[in-house]
């Protein structure tokens, strides 16, 4: 238990930090530059109709780029500190209701997954929604005993896991070897962004899973 | 004050609540509770600011899967626990 | 690159290179490490002998290589460079003559002679150095490289020896380091020259300059063991014989010495240094490190000690010489620089060869050697006598000198700090003779290692470097006033300093 | 392959994912192939600069402020080459390691590459939200070359590491969220005409939370109590890495922002950033002092050096000497840091424990890596003729021109502490080993790659010239 003078000085320090920066923000004057303006003009050139696509996969590309990066190291993260582990133990099998359902509700998920990436042109959605769906019925499947945990990931599924990024890493390799680090041309922005999008959403619900199916309990080696 | 101004205030004010207790709490399980339910929170908050992609990645990720992550790690530390001599 | 601005380069080579192949030479490669060894040694005279040629025919030597914008290694055989870099380069032979027979079968011999090379390399810098920052540079190599042969043995005394010689050595090299970056940001990247380059900055300065000189003279003075800064010299002697005998009393000693010569007559000019009334404290800081060393080197009954508190008495003599305002001073001061290392080497060859043969380490252990070891101790005998200024041994000339060069600079009171460190000098160096040459032994030596053999004292390889070295501060006081004698090259460069300014 | 600079991002991307793919514990060839190709991309980056000044990439052809910019100018040019020219002998020597320490890292392949793009894309960014992205990039796969070990100690100190790289991040992440609030745009070029002394409280807040943000990363006292355990803890190779690297890059983009966007801002922290640095030097060297491990004192080593970094701040003015003094301080501690570390693993392999008693004959038994030590050590105390000398000697310089004599006091001292620290472990290897002692056999390539840093670092002392033209070339 934190003694009550500390607990209350971290409060006042918090509350104060609070108050300075909402103070702050009040004062802000308007941006200087306005850059929804400029998103919107080049919207045409982008190969998508959403902005917020637009942007990802596009305009600010490059960042998203880094961040699967991101993504696959974190992974890469847990895998290093699991360990070597035996083959995963197998979960105990949930009640066959709650089995039937996951039965059900997994295919529906991948279903929506992949509407997602499919609408994240036009409307919300697109490659990580659709990645995290995927994942969640990865784990649900887990959770009801059908999907064992994972062990050390073998060749195809390290394959799996890497796939959209490097599909990513192709495309702006490719793109460079032209020209600029992912300069799309207009002409094929959309199908390629298509492209990168569907392998990011594999990759991404596996890397998400992952993260799920290594840290489990049930794939670990207490017992 | 319209409706939608008062439900904002107050979602902020839930916000800090829940984020509060989670991390003040001393039982585990409660704290991981709360934790679920801020980012169900949080979920709503980008909802409200107009940014549904957010919303959703929020609600899959912060909430579902890392709040079933920490649920099993939980549930981890109880079996350890009761499993000591 | 002209073949002047290579020849520098090719004397820095000559031993840097033998030193690095050594380093990678397995322990069991005995022959060609000795023949790298001459060979660089050998060499490197060869190439002194064409500088010292070229330069009395008033060739320039010099090569410059810029490190920074702004900042440049500049390398000058000049006169007074060629002076301390002759003296190595014979020195760096007889001693490694000596090493050879001193570490036979002992280990780790790559590591000694490698860093050995690395050390005259270093001199040899020091010598050529055509800047502060150059001079700087091989002035810390120096220190670095010297450390590993004090910690030799790998004794725990060894080690305490180099941690005090290292706490020594690198707080003066931050003193000196200070004063040259000071100097740097006031006057700009400047080469040694006659005459020197700071009188130019004019009155607004002299406060600057005259705390700079303090703390040039601070960091010069620990390696030239100027009392008070004199303290790790004495603990260094932990070393084996040959490096007390090349790097504590010559070389070492002398990069300290030789930085004074340097800052006094090249970087403040010796009129500049006489007007900011610099010259006289270092005087008196001179004089009182020859008493000082002198009578601490009294009651020192280890022979290695008592030589090295000699050693702090006599490179004072230098520093003095250089405080004298005038040509004689300077004569005095740059003679003493060659003559002091040849008899002091000489001393120490001795001290190594009782050592290494009886397991004599102290004075009071010496009755009856000069029987046992009748060369050794005749080589002992004549250093000796140079030491303490007997005419017409070197030590003399170089005191005959300073004694003129005092009365020149109308400070009378030299004349007395001479007297009675001549004094000094006969005082602890006497009874040693006595004990040698007129005392019997009774009983054993303390651990004969080296039986006497067919007419032989010692080793050979031992026996040699101290009786050419003698020799040579024979020769040296008898042939003074002949050309191509120390004497005669000092006055070549007092000549040239005093040139650029005396009527 | 005509434009180094993005090749410098996505090749080491490609070839960290090509190890995931091949699997644990491989990949080493792949990743020395292709810092071979990476050394050759970034010296001729190197070479245009110097010739034809800064340049920058349009990513996706769009131009800042609506894409990213990536820019190369004098300073990341240098740091680029930096990079590289420590990475490549690291992978041989990481090779090596791992082959003898069997399966103590099983993806050191991947994070190492991951960390090595995150540093290259860290050095070209023009962008502060990207910047942010490199910044996670590179802590993620640093805290994951810690955890990688796997023993508990090491999971630990790993944790800690998370812990303080988070939450720098995220102070940094919420300045720039301020910064965008304020002006519109993230782009450095973009806003470095906008900020001056008057701007608003917020922009002023952003400042020092990205600031705050970077010392947490960069472990400068009293930040730095992650660090010793991380560093001294994780496996050699990786030591070297993240001491040589990883904490320069939060330093490369302190200095970055406070010499170009932040200009304005930057002179109110410069005297505190210095003073934090002296107290760097001085904590950090009394606790290399005292620790009894091998490791741990080098680390310590790096807290202190990461000092004279920021004695840096408070000198920086248009003479460029505190910039030169930056820059050669960062290459010569990197080079020296990383040689240390290589030999440090190199005694422990030999003489199979970690303390410095251990340590006792070494000097007789792996002399060539006694002597890389050795030499790295010229270079942290700052003797000549070092690179570490030149950066001291351009530190004293710019103090003395400036009249601040403090500083003077503390380049100088700090040397000599410094000094006594390395000769601790210099003297211990000159003892006679105890006759119970055994020696393991240590592959050559390890001694020889540490011998080669540390030789690097001393002779870059003799040829500082035209890295200092190149660090002095701006933007074009």
């Amino acid at each position: 238990m934190i003694p009550l003078l500390k607990r209350v000085a971290v409060i006042l320090a918090a509350a104060s930090f609070a108050g300075a920066l909402v103070v702050a923000m009040l004062d802000l004057p308007a941006p200087t530059v306005h850059l929804p303006a400029a998103v919107e003009a080049n919207m045409a050139a982008s190969g998508v109709a959403h902005p917020v696509t637009a942007v990802l996969l596009n305009f600010r590309g490059y960042d998203t780029l880094l961040e699967v990066g991101v993504l696959l190291l974190a992974l890469l993260g847990v895998l290093a500190v699991t360990g070597v582990r035996a083959a995963p133990r197998a979960v105990a099998p949930a009640e066959p209701a709650k089995r039937m359902l996951a039965r059900l509700l997994a295919p529906l998920m991948m279903l929506v997954a992949v509407y997602l990436l499919w609408a994240g042109a036009i409307q919300p959605g697109g490659a990580f929604q659709a990645g995290a769906v995927l994942a969640a019925a990865a784990v649900l499947l887990h959770l009801t005993g059908i999907l064992p945990g994972w062990g050390a990931p073998g060749p195809r599924l390290r394959v799996s896991l890497a796939a959209g990024f490097l599909i990513f890493l192709a495309v702006a390799g490719a793109l460079l070897a032209r020209g600029a680090l992912l300069a799309y041309p207009p002409a094929q922005a959309g199908m390629l962004i298509l492209l990168i999008e569907a392998g990011l959403m594999v990759s991404l619900g596996l890397i998400l899973a992952g993260l799920f199916l290594l840290l489990s309990r049930d794939s670990g080696d207490e017992a | 004050m319209s409706a939608s101004l008062a439900f904002d205030l107050l979602l902020a004010a839930a916000l800090l609540w829940s984020a509060w207790r989670a991390l003040a709490t001393p039982d585990i399980f409660r704290a991981v509770v709360l934790f679920i339910v801020f980012g169900l929170l949080l979920t709503l908050a980008w909802a409200r600011l107009a940014a549904p992609d957010i919303a959703l990645a929020e609600a899959a990720i912060g909430a579902g899967l890392t709040g079933a992550l920490l649920l099993d790690a939980v549930g981890a530390l109880g079996s350890r626990k009761d499993g000591a001599p | 690159m002209t073949l002047n601005e290579a020849l520098p380069l090719a004397v820095l080579a000559s031993s840097l290179a033998p030193g690095l192949i050594i380093f990678a030479l397995p322990e069991s490669r005995i022959r060609l490490r000795t023949a790298l060894n001459l060979f660089g040694a050998l060499a490197k005279l060869v190439l002194v002998g064409v500088l010292l040629a070229g330069v009395a025919a008033g060739e320039d030597y010099g090569f410059r290589h810029a490190v920074l914008p702004g900042l440049e290694l500049v390398f000058k055989a000049d006169a007074l460079a060629l002076l301390f870099v002759t003296l190595s380069a014979l020195l760096w032979l007889f001693t490694t003559l000596y090493a050879i027979g001193y570490l036979e079968g002992s280990p780790h011999r790559s590591r000694f002679f490698g860093f050995f090379s690395l050390c005259v390399t270093a001199t040899m810098g020091i010598a050529m150095a055509g800047n502060l920052f150059t001079f700087f540079v091989f002035y810390e190599l120096l220190t670095l490289a010297t450390f590993p042969l004090v910690v030799h043995r790998g004794t725990p005394q060894a080690m305490r020896g180099g941690t005090v010689y290292l706490a020594y050595t690198l707080g003066g090299g931050a003193l000196l380091l200070t004063g040259i970056v000071w100097l740097h940001g006031l006057a700009g990247s400047a080469d040694f020259a006659h005459g020197g380059y700071l009188s130019a900055l004019g009155p607004d300065y002299d406060g600057q300059l005259q705390l700079v000189f303090l703390l040039l003279i601070a960091g010069l003075g620990v390696k030239a063991a100027l009392v008070p800064l004199h303290g790790w010299l004495p603990r260094a002697m932990v070393a084996p014989a040959p490096v007390s005998a090349l790097l504590h009393a010559v070389a070492v000693v002398k990069a300290g010495a030789f930085g004074v010569v340097r800052i006094v007559y090249e970087v403040y000019g010796v009129e500049f240094a006489q007007s900011l009334d610099l010259l006289t404290p270092l005087a008196v800081a001179a004089a009182v490190t020859i008493v000082w060393g002198s009578i601490r080197a009294l009651f020192q009954d280890d022979l290695k000690k008592r030589l090295a508190f000699s050693t702090v008495s006599q490179v004072s003599y230098i520093v003095l010489g250089v405080a004298l305002f005038g040509p004689l001073g300077t004569i005095g001061a740059l003679v003493h620089l060659v003559h002091q290392g040849v008899m002091k080497i000489t001393l120490f060859f001795c001290a190594g060869n009782y050592a290494e043969t009886l397991g004599v380490h102290k004075v009071s252990e010496m009755d009856g050697a000069g029987r046992r070891m009748p060369w050794t101790s005749a080589a002992f005998t004549v250093a000796a006598f140079g030491m303490i200024g007997v005419p017409p041994l070197a030590g003399f000339v170089s005191k005959w000198y300073l004694g003129l060069g005092a009365l020149e600079a109308g400070m009378p009171w030299v004349l007395a700090v001479l007297a009675a460190s001549s004094l000094l000098n006969a005082a602890y160096f006497l009874p040693i003779l006595h004990r040698l040459w007129f005392r019997s032994r009774d009983g054993a030596w303390p651990e004969e290692h080296i039986p006497a053999r067919g007419g032989l004292e010692t080793s050979p390889l031992l026996l040699a470097p101290p009786l050419v070295t003698a020799a040579a501060a024979l020769a040296f006081g008898l042939l003074a006033s002949s050309c191509a004698s120390p004497l005669d090259w000092a006055r070549l460069i007092a000549d040239r300093e005093y040139l650029s300014w005396s009527p | 392959m005509t434009d180094p600079v993005a090749w410098l991002i996505l090749l080491p991307l490609v070839w960290a994912t090509g190890a995931f793919v091949l699997g644990p514990g491989r990949g080493a060839r792949l990743a020395i192939g292709a810092l071979l190709v990476q050394c050759a991309l970034a010296l001729q980056l190197a070479v245009e600069v110097l010739a034809y000044g800064g340049r920058t990439h349009p990513v996706g052809g769009w131009g800042a402020p609506l894409g990213i910019d990536l820019a190369a100018d004098g300073l990341s040019a240098v740091m680029l080459l930096l990079a590289q020219a420590l990475a490549l002998p690291l992978a041989v020597y990481a090779r090596a390691y791992f082959a003898e320490n069997a399966p103590t890292v099983r993806y050191f392949w991947p994070l190492a590459g991951f960390l090595l793009a995150g540093i290259n894309a860290l050095f070209l960014a023009a962008d502060l939200f990207n910047l942010y992205v490199t910044l996670e990039l590179v802590g993620l796969a640093a805290v994951g070359l810690v955890a990688a070990g796997g023993t508990a100690r090491q999971v630990a100190a790993a944790l800690r590491y998370l812990f303080a790289a988070l939450a720098g991040s995220l102070l940094y992440l919420l300045g720039v969220a301020l910064i965008y609030g304020a002006y519109g745009t993230v782009s450095l070029e973009t806003l470095a005409p906008l900020v001056d002394a008057r701007a608003p409280a917020a922009v002023w807040i952003a400042g020092g939370l990205m600031l705050a943000g970077l010392m947490l990363k960069t472990a400068i006292f009293p930040f730095h109590y992650w660090l010793p355990p991380a560093h001294g803890g994780a496996p050699a190779p990786v030591s070297a890495l993240l001491s040589a690297l990883v904490v320069k890059a939060s330093f490369y983009l302190i200095l970055r922002l406070s010499l170009d966007v932040f200009a304005p801002l930057a002179a109110a922290a410069a005297t505190v950033l210095g003073l934090l640095g002296a107290a760097a030097i001085v904590w950090g060297s009394w606790q290399a002092l005292r620790t009894d491990h091998i490791k741990m004192l080098v680390a310590w080593s790096t807290v202190a050096q990461l000092g004279y970094l920021f004695l840096v701040f408070p000198l920086l003015a248009p003479d460029g000497l505190a910039l030169q003094a930056g820059g050669m301080q960062a290459i010569a501690h990197g080079l020296a840091k990383a040689a240390m570390f290589a030999a440090a693993g190199v005694l422990m392999l030999a003489t199979g424990r970690d303390t410095l008693v251990g340590l006792a004959g070494v000097a007789g038994r792996v002399p060539l890596t006694l002597f890389a030590f050795g030499l790295a050590g010229v270079t942290l105390m700052g003797l000549p003729p070092s690179g570490g000398f030149l950066a001291k000697w351009l530190l004293i310089e710019a103090a003395l021109t400036h009249g601040q004599w403090g500083w003077v006091a503390v380049v100088i001292g700090g040397g000599l502490l410094a000094a006594a620290y390395v000769f601790r472990v210099l003297r211990q290897a000159f003892l006679l080993a105890p006759a119970d002692s055994r020696f393991h056999p240590v592959p050559r390539s390890m001694e020889w790659t540490a011998f080669v840093l540390a030789a690097a670092s001393v002779l870059l002392g003799l040829r500082g010239v035209e890295l200092m033209a190149l660090l002095a070339r701006g933007a074009a």
